[in-house]
């Protein structure tokens, strides 16, 4: 077993441990334990930190892969497919390796920031228990080998993700909105779980290895619609978990959990786990699926920018930029920018944590106010947090300089190479919308920053009726600052800001500000060889397999695609040239190309968006040259349409919850009142029958027994009759008997 | 008209009288009992119950032994052909003398007879008189002998259902029994004598060879079968010729109604059993187009009718009494299923099942007769509760319904399950019939349950704890009957390979 | 008196016959036990008839000994039967065996 | 040993018999120490069994009788029949795999049970003398590998039950008993035809005559042809199989026969409802798995997927009505109806996959469910209603309750790292991969939402929040300054006292062990299984 499998496993066990301390013994442990969790999860941070070292920098190798795995359920001998075992396992990869530094990095830092904020809070040791565990599953899913584990720790991050939004349970609000998360996910969950059922029934195999090895050599049996089928359910679970369109309305609900928990869970590291699914899965993906894939997440770009706008709720605002920057990744994956999609998710990750603990820090400090239509003049306050509050929000922004310029930049120029090789009017629509919402970002940023920090403090301003906000929730921990005084926040809540502000800037992943495909990230990720679509050719080759029929099925003539062919020749030499690898699949090849033409102009499309969004935030919120109540009440239908998010919840809550309630209801009626007695109105009849008057017809009100039951009485009562006490009808009814049967031989007998 | 017999010829038959005598020992043996008992009563004046009823028990017990012995004789018919003695006669003198003993227990248990009557004189005479009536009916091979031991049944039958001579019902129950029986007789022996004007035989055995070498006119064989059915179908109780039945098992002190639903029931088929299996042509299709009529379908059309009258209007009874009533209206018909099948396992699985029904039946009357004493009711209403109060009488009762049910491990689950198998092992012609039963045994669940649930399920209506306690023997008897019941459910082997010895008639065996 | 009919088998059988129904109507239809118990009688004369009538045509004397049993099962029968009625009429107070219907259903 | 582990319940009842019914006590220790006793033989019958023996019936080349393990073989009945040779009922006792989880489990509910009894006050005596009654026969119906046995152990349930639940039941006792009583018996009488139908048309290889012994009924060779249930005689063989199916399918309870179920679980007590739940619905797919599909494995094939759309609609309709329920039990009783849903879903699969997941569901069912019950017998004793909005809040007040409810709630809903999900994957798996039921399990796929929906509803509504203005308890502040709930009329432990805890945290600790290492039962089940699905796949296919 490889040195970091071994740390890996350490890794990944530190937090379940640190859960299983917290959640038994933190009343007995001092400080409810707390330093437990920040000390195992600094442990954890420094081995990740130092298989990062060992893989990114040391080995600089774009195909460094290891992996480990083990028998967990072996099914014996069964009978048509031989021996068969369910296997669990470990592989770690560059992609792997970040992705494990990225989140021990955030955990930790948010397990300290938590000491500060959620000082005093009465389940403060169970918090942090369930921040363990949280980290525990989050990085099962970035270490698992196989669709199955992949799954199980899915849903254990549902699960931890569903405990902490519900960690203030006795409010209402936050009891709705886990059970609406985990929900949402559960529906994305099925999807995922149907794919995965897909692959298993053809290769009988969990493991990515195995399923892609099959793929490749074309054993998939049933038609390449199952195929494409398989990638867009898998891509359901992304859906859930990354909040895309149409399952994105549980994200800004699940603001109700603590703040630091937003900026782990719902920012950082859960909501990108789809997108890193997405990436693992990435090969399999037919270009049906890549297609409805990068549309989705243009639309949820597009639209959650555009709800952003509107909100007043600090948290919300950057909810939904959340949203927002995922259906960015989405999207750069969808493209086929997959290093870039990368890229943003960990750039994304750092800035969009910073924003959230600088606004936990901002609620901490105006004593749980969270609508910033009564912040503002905080810049004197609290210059810390302004200032790294402001950092991040210019990378999210994506202005130049910053690591978010970089990423988003590289997505956009994927977009817009995509287009152009796909080459239908239809598909600029996926660009277009990127810049559009980048935009829309710069704005609604901008308006947050000018809100909060800017102009005179209105707290003064704010009706009283709804100053109860929150407080029902931290009523335990408010007692250590009730003078009304706003003062920067102390070291261990200021320390994470800095880092993650630090981690922000470009020159952590690039020499070139302009220019992330300089730096050492998007030279580690490489867009892996896709195992469908045209790429069989090649893949055929490495695995000297014969052609598959299903490759040819997908795409009849590859003579067709002449000009492809000749493309991607150029587009390999470019990638030698531009020291890019080359691609197997024609098709990325020619979109990587593509891609990197259009680096410029994407760069000069986005700088002005930029750059105009925020001026234009400026003018309006600042300046007021634009007044924008007036604004808002000119185009109110558009305001409203934006405030209420669209209405996606109403019209939710108006189809499925209401219809399967009111199903329910309608089943448990059929249930009680038919099946449960068929005939009922028979048995009431039964009931109000002159005869009926004893004890047993009380038990005759039950489906079919009650029929035989109500028959077999009947004719009970009716035979019973023929008693009537007169020995001499006895007799007579003996003859008529007898004569009976005398009759009836005797015709027998005649004819 | 007749010329005299010759004196070789009288001493021929004295010859053989004598020799034959030794074979009617037992019977013998009970008459002479039958006088001892009324020398008994009248010597020992007054009420000493106890001596009678122990005297009986004993004289039952010592015949035993006599039938025992009969064992070693061979097969075969005596007296002229009037009466046989083979292992299907045997199996029934056990069968009766058992229950005449039975009767004469639950009789002493039974404490109505304190109030109801000044002397048991003549009571445990006219029992043993039954059991002579029974056992002559199980082993007469000639029409007369059938008709006057049926009549000798019969009539000690009305004596004893009018024991209770202040009682409405017990005399109303009386003359019923006596109209309907003597009307039902009166039929068969017409019927009889068509059989004679047919064959001018009365012996069993000629009959059928006659009809078998002759052949018959079908339409006078019809009529006599029929009037013929109808006084054996008056003494199993199965309908259409039950009507008498509800009424006398209510009316009758306890111990008859008992006596008459398990004994006089068997002797019915026992004589069912050898009158058209021996004496009507049957089976084959020799008979099938001559016959005109198939009298197993008749019997059949019995069974069913049986089955599904006595089940279901069983389940509108209030009377515990009426109740079981019906419910031996229904085990008729279930018993007349292995008659059907005319074949050894057929003979097996009825003689199994007579076997279990004396014990069940016996068993639920011995309760139901101990929770009157207590109680002094036989409604259903006033069962509420009783399961706390007398705990044994109430698991017992509830083992006998069970098993009168059929389910396991009781003895009456492998009667219907020797029954059934017999229906089945012909194939599937006969799994209608099977179908039938189940359901009606089913059915058959809601009434016999309404004991318990009253017994158990529902508080007394006056709730005070007290325990009424039987007394020591009575729970001893209880708890044997009750062991047995499951005992026999359990190993039933012995019982069943006794049933399998006795299915020959007239030592020629069935295929 | 040659053409007369010789009276034959079936004259016999034919008042058997008759004496049959009349029996199953009295039982059927008489208020009266007693004309009740007279029914019965019938029903068994009209058995001893067939008997003698059969054994008398075609021979055998099993028919003529079959009819005296009969006839002393009769006269046993009618003793107890009446004692039962007796019974009834000291309970109920009248022999109308219609009336007699406590027991039913 | 099995016959110990059968009849240990059994023997104890008689001691009990012996008690005074005054020492509650004494009776109440001596079932304990028969079903901790119990525990014990299964432990070891755990550890004694050797799971590369496949049984289920005679493999080829092997001994006739099967590989079957502690198997107890006595002639108990031997009668000669005029004409039918003679009739031979053996005590034929054995376990393989798919009995074996069984046992365990049914060893483990019923020492669970005797715990959960302890609060029974009315008529202790008569309770527990039936309550050992019931677990013996029980035991037994899981051991018996001789039909008549099997038969005798499965009647013998009914009575037991019919007056636990109708003398120690709710208000409606009456009414839920007489309706379990007939629903069960309707079922099984028709069952005691096909099993004098079978008799008559198998030959033991060995001695030649008719038999009872299962394991010779289980292979196709041993069938005369032309007899009535023979292969030649395919109606009646179709027949057969649906009468049994049906018998089973009640017992299961499969929709439309559950109607019993909800009424049965409401009125009974906890205890009851934890055997009825734990261990008698898994009769009826044993009975499936044991009986009715290896004796006919050419109509289990045919009808694969019919009893598959049945397994969808009882999960989906049950997580329905669940969703609909106030009563909590009754929401309890629904999800039981939608999770034996899974087993009949992963039984129509027919492949290993699949098979392995219905018996594994069926396991873990009986410790789920057991928990779920148990739990909701501790809030009904403490605030006597199970009106879900009669609550409110409760894990402010009961932490350690509202972790509990938590740990069993998710495990019912099928998380992932606790039991459940383990099997009810296997089904999807297996069900997904045969071709018959694939489009079934994608409707089926839905119960899983449902389930979460329902269940997380009603923690919400009982856990979450704050109390109710009409809630079933008081708030009261203590002396420490924090609030308290109070009961009426409730003097013990507001939190779960020890009893309880002993009842629940075993049931835990098996849910989430199975749960991550599940191999300790699938190891077991695994061979017989296979070997089960290879005698039901038809010759054709094979």
């Amino acid at each position: 077993m490889h040195s970091l499998i071994q740390l890996s496993i350490v890794v990944l066990l530190l937090p379940l441990l640190s859960f299983v301390i917290l959640i038994f013994f933190n009343r007995r442990l001092p400080r409810r334990g707390d330093f437990v969790g920040v000390g195992i999860l600094g442990t954890a941070f420094a081995i990740s930190a130092y298989i990062f070292w060992t893989v990114i920098v040391q080995t600089y190798d774009p195909a460094f892969r290891v992996a480990w795995d083990f028998t967990w359920i072996d099914l014996g001998k069964v009978p048509g497919i031989g021996h068969l075992q369910i296997k669990m396992g470990i592989v770690i990869d560059n992609l792997t390796a970040i992705m494990l530094a990225m989140v021990t990095l955030i955990s930790l830092l948010v397990h300290l920031y938590s000491t500060g904020y959620m000082a005093g809070d009465k389940n403060y040791g169970r918090y942090f228990a369930f921040l363990g565990i949280f980290t525990f599953s989050m990085l099962g899913i970035v270490l698992s080998d196989n669709l199955f584990s992949i799954y199980i720790f899915w849903e254990l991050v549902g699960l931890s993700s569903y405990l902490l939004i519900g960690f203030f349970f006795e409010k209402d609000s936050a009891a709705d909105a886990q059970k609406k998360a985990f929900l949402a996910n559960r529906v994305g969950d099925i999807g995922m779980w149907l794919g995965i059922l897909i692959l298993y029934s053809q290769f009988h195999t969990f493991s990515f290895e195995q399923i892609y090895a099959n793929l490749a050599a074309g054993k998939f049996a049933m038609s390449n619609a199952w195929l494409t089928a398989a990638g867009l359910l898998l891509f359901m679970g992304c859906v859930g978990k990354s909040a895309q369109f149409p399952l994105h309305i549980w994200l800004p609900d699940a603001m109700e959990g603590p703040t630091p928990v937003s900026a782990l869970i719902h920012a950082a590291t859960m909501v990108a786990a789809g997108v890193y699914f997405v990436a693992r899965i990435f090969v399999l993906l037919t270009p049906d699926a890549l297609h409805v894939i990068a549309f989705i997440g243009a639309f949820t770009a597009f639209m959650a920018a555009t709800i952003a706008i509107t909100q007043n709720d600090i948290k919300r605002v950057l909810a939904y930029s959340t949203v927002s920057q995922l259906g960015y990744m989405v999207l750069g994956l969808g493209v086929g920018a997959y290093s870039a999609a990368l890229f943003h998710l960990v750039t994304h990750a750092f800035f969009k944590a910073c924003l959230f603990l600088g606004s936990g820090a901002i609620i901490h400090a105006m004593h749980h106010e969270q609508d910033m239509r009564w912040m503002g003049g905080l810049r004197r306050h609290m210059p810390w947090t302004f200032a790294t509050f402001t950092l991040a929000t210019l990378a999210l922004a994506g202005l130049p300089l910053t690591s978010g310029f970089m990423s988003k930049d590289a997505i956009l120029a994927g977009a817009i190479g995509f287009a152009n090789v796909e080459g239908g009017g239809i598909y600029y629509l996926i660009p277009v919308l990127g810049f559009f919402s980048a935009m829309l970002t710069a704005f609604y940023m901008g308006r947050q920053i000018w809100l909060v920090f800017f102009g005179e403090s209105r707290t003064h301003l704010k009706p009283a009726d709804n100053h109860h906000h929150g407080l029902d929730a931290h009523s335990a921990h408010d007692d250590h600052h009730d003078d009304h005084e706003v003062h920067e926040v102390s070291w261990n809540m200021r320390a994470p800001l800095v880092i993650l502000a630090v981690l922000s800037v470009f020159i952590v992943y690039s020499p070139n500000p302009l220019d992330g495909a300089e730096g050492w990230f998007m030279k580690m990720i490489k867009t892996p060889a896709t195992v469908v679509g045209p790429a069989n050719h090649n893949c055929t080759a490495l695995h000297a397999e014969t052609p598959s029929p299903l490759m040819a099925e997908a795409f009849p003539a590859v003579e067709t695609h002449g000009a492809t062919d000749a493309h991607a020749v150029t587009g390999g030499e470019h990638a030698a040239a531009t020291g890019e690898h080359a691609f197997a699949d024609p098709r990325q090849a020619e979109i990587a190309h593509a891609a990197h033409a259009a680096h410029f102009p994407a760069i000069y499309i986005s700088s002005i968006m930029v750059v105009f969004g925020i001026s234009l935030a400026g003018i309006v919120f600042v300046f007021r040259i634009i007044d924008p109540d007036k604004t808002a009440e000119a185009i109110r239908p558009l305001y409203l349409f934006s405030l209420n998010k669209w209405y996606w919840d109403e019209i939710y809550q108006s189809t499925f919850i209401k219809g399967s309630v009111l199903l329910s209801k309608i089943l448990s009626w059929f249930d009680t009142n038919v099946i449960d007695g068929i005939v009922n109105g028979v048995a009431v009849l039964v009931r109000n029958l002159a005869f009926a008057n004893n004890s047993f017809d009380k038990y005759v009100v039950d489906g079919l027994v009650n029929f035989t039951a109500f028959s077999v009485n009947t004719t009970g009562a009716v035979l019973r009759k023929l008693q009537t006490g007169k020995v001499q009808t006895y007799v007579a009814l003996l003859l008529v008997v007898l004569f009976g049967y005398f009759v009836f031989y005797f015709t027998r007998l005649i004819y | 008209m007749f010329e005299l017999p010759s004196g070789a010829e009288i001493q021929s038959i004295i010859a053989t009288l004598n020799a034959n005598i030794g074979f009617f020992i037992p019977e013998i043996y009970l008459s002479l009992l039958f006088m001892l008992l009324i020398v008994i009563d009248l010597v020992a004046k007054g009420r000493k119950n106890n001596l009678l009823s122990i005297s009986t028990l004993i004289g039952l017990a010592g015949s035993i032994f006599f039938i025992y012995q009969q064992h070693h004789l061979p097969a075969g018919e005596i007296f002229f052909g009037m009466y046989v003695l083979d292992e299907f006669a045997l199996f029934f003198k056990y069968f009766f003398v058992l229950a005449g003993m039975l009767a004469v227990v639950i009789t002493m248990a039974d404490e109505q007879f304190e109030s109801e009557v000044k002397s048991m004189g003549e009571y445990y005479a006219l029992i043993i008189a039954m059991v002579i009536g029974m056992i002559m009916m199980a082993s007469s091979a000639d029409l007369m002998m059938i008709f006057l031991s049926m009549e000798l049944v019969s009539f000690s039958a009305f004596i004893l259902t009018g024991y209770f001579k202040r009682n409405p019902r017990s005399s109303e129950a009386a003359l019923k029994y006596l109209v309907y029986g003597a009307v039902s007789s009166g039929l068969m022996v017409y019927g009889f004598s068509l059989i004679y004007g047919l064959t001018a035989q009365t012996n069993l055995i000629s009959i059928s060879s006659e009809f078998s070498i002759h052949g018959y006119d079908p339409l006078l064989m019809i009529l006599a079968t029929l009037l013929i059915l109808a006084g054996f179908g008056y003494k199993i109780g199965a309908v259409p010729f039950h009507f008498w039945a509800p009424d006398v098992y209510e009316g009758a002190p306890t111990p008859i109604t008992a006596y008459l639903s398990v004994a006089s029931k068997a002797a019915g088929f026992a004589l069912l059993m050898r009158f058209f299996y021996i004496a009507v042509p049957h089976g084959g299709p020799v008979y099938e187009d001559i016959l005109g009529i198939n009298w197993v379908s008749l019997l059949i059309l019995l069974s069913v009718a049986s089955m599904i009258y006595g089940n279901v209007v069983a389940l509108w009874q209030k009377n515990v009494k009426r109740l079981l009533a019906y419910s031996s209206i229904a085990h008729a018909g279930y018993i007349l299923l292995g008659i059907i099948v005319m074949d050894a396992f057929g003979t097996q699985a009825t003689l199994f099942y007579l076997l279990s029904y004396f014990l069940m039946n016996f068993g639920a009357f011995y309760v139901v007769i101990l929770i009157a004493n207590k109680t002094g009711s036989e409604n259903l209403e006033d069962y509420r509760g009783l399961g706390k109060q007398m705990p044994l009488a109430g698991a017992a009762l509830t083992v006998f319904l069970i098993s009168l049910v059929g389910l396991p491990p009781t003895i009456g689950f492998i009667g219907k399950l020797m029954i059934f198998s017999a229906l089945l092992a012909k194939g599937s012609i006969y799994l209608w019939l099977a179908l039938i039963g189940i359901m009606t045994s089913v059915i058959s669940l809601y009434y016999y349950m309404l004991i318990p649930l009253n017994m158990y399920l529902r508080e007394s209506p006056g709730s005070e704890e007290k325990s009424m306690n039987p007394g020591l023997i009575a729970n001893i008897i209880m708890a044997v009957m009750m062991f047995l019941t499951i005992y026999f459910g359990l190993f039933f082997q012995p019982l069943s390979d006794f049933a399998k010895y006795s299915s020959p008639m007239f030592g020629l065996k069935l295929n | 008196m040659q053409h007369l009919i010789p009276i034959g088998l079936n004259h016999y059988l034919t008042i058997s016959a008759f004496l049959l129904a009349f029996g199953l109507f009295a039982v059927m239809t008489r208020k009266n036990a007693i004309v009740v118990l007279m029914g019965v009688e019938l029903i068994l004369n009209a058995a001893n008839i067939n008997f003698l009538a059969f054994s008398k045509y075609n021979g055998g004397i099993g028919g003529v000994m079959f009819s005296l049993f009969v006839i002393v099962i009769a006269a046993a029968e009618a003793a107890i039967a009446l004692a039962i009625v007796i019974n009834i009429f000291k309970i109920f107070k009248s022999v109308d065996i219609s009336s007699v219907d406590t027991m039913k259903e | 040993m099995l016959s110990l582990i059968v009849f240990l319940p059994i023997l104890a009842g008689l001691v009990i018999l012996a008690v005074p019914s005054s020492q509650k006590q004494i009776i109440r220790i001596v079932s304990l120490l028969a079903a901790l006793a119990q525990g014990v033989l299964a432990v070891l019958i755990w550890r004694a069994y050797d799971p590369s023996l496949p049984g289920i019936t005679a493999s080829p080349g092997g001994s006739p009788l099967g590989s079957f393990q502690f198997v107890e073989k006595l002639p108990w009945i031997s009668l000669k029949l005029g004409g039918f040779g003679s009739l031979n009922i053996e005590y034929f006792l054995g376990v393989d795999g798919i009995s074996v989880t069984m046992v365990i489990l049914t060893a483990l509910i019923s020492a669970i049970g005797v715990l959960s009894s302890w609060t029974i006050q009315k008529q202790v005596k008569g309770y527990f003398i039936l309550y050992n009654l019931l677990a013996s026969a029980m035991m037994g119906c899981f051991v018996a590998l001789d039909f008549f046995l099997f038969y005798v152990f499965w009647e013998l349930m009914l009575l037991p039950m019919y007056f636990l639940i109708g003398i120690w039941g709710g208000p409606n006792r009456e009414y839920a008993a007489i309706k379990f009583f007939l629903y069960t018996l309707f079922g099984s009488v028709f069952m005691l035809l096909v099993m004098i139908g079978l008799y008559f048309s198998v030959i033991d290889p060995v001695t030649g005559n008719h038999t009872f012994s299962l394991v010779a009924m289980a292979n196709q060779a041993n069938y005369i042809k032309s007899a009535i249930l023979g292969p030649d005689n395919v109606m009646w063989r179709f027949i057969a199989f649906a009468v049994l199916f049906v018998g089973f399918a009640i017992k299961v309870p499969m929709f439309p026969f559950h109607t019993w179920l909800p009424d049965a679980h409401v009125e009974a007590p906890t205890p009851i409802s934890v055997i009825l739940a734990g261990v008698l619905l898994k009769l009826g797919t044993y009975g499936m798995m044991r009986i009715n599909f290896p004796l006919f494995p050419e109509v289990f094939h045919a009808s694969m997927y019919v009893i598959g759309i049945f397994g969808a609609i009882n999960i989906i309709y049950g997580a329905f009505c669940a969703l609909a329920q106030q009563d909590l039990k009754k929401m309890v009783a629904y999800s039981s109806i939608s999770h034996m849903g899974y087993v009949l879903l992963g039984l129509a699969a027919g492949n290993s996959e699949g098979m392995v997941g219905a018996l594994y569901q069926m396991f873990n069912h009986g410790t789920i469910t057991a928990m779920l019950f148990l739990l909701v017998g501790v809030i009904y004793d403490r605030a006597h209603t199970r009106q879900i909005d009669k609550f409110g809040g409760l894990s402010s007040y009961m932490p350690v309750y509202a972790a509990i409810v938590t740990v069993a709630w998710f495990a019912s809903l099928g998380l992932p790292g606790l039991s459940g999900f383990i099997s009810e994957a296997f089904v999807f798996v297996g069900a997904f991969s045969s071709v018959t039921t694939r489009y079934i399990a994608m409707v089926s796929v839905l119960g899983i939402v449902f389930g979460a929906a329902y269940l997380l509803w009603s923690l919400q509504r009982m856990f979450l929040g704050k109390r109710k203005p009409d809630a079933a308890y008081d708030l009261e502040v203590g002396a420490d300054g924090h609030e308290h709930i109070h009961f009426h009329d409730w003097k013990g432990k507001i939190d779960l006292d020890a009893r309880e805890l002993t009842m629940l945290v075993p049931l835990v600790v098996i849910t989430i062990f199975l749960g991550i290492y599940p191999m300790p039962i699938l190891g077991m089940i695994t061979t017989s299984v296979n070997r089960l699905v290879e005698v039901l796949t038809p010759l054709a296919i094979r």
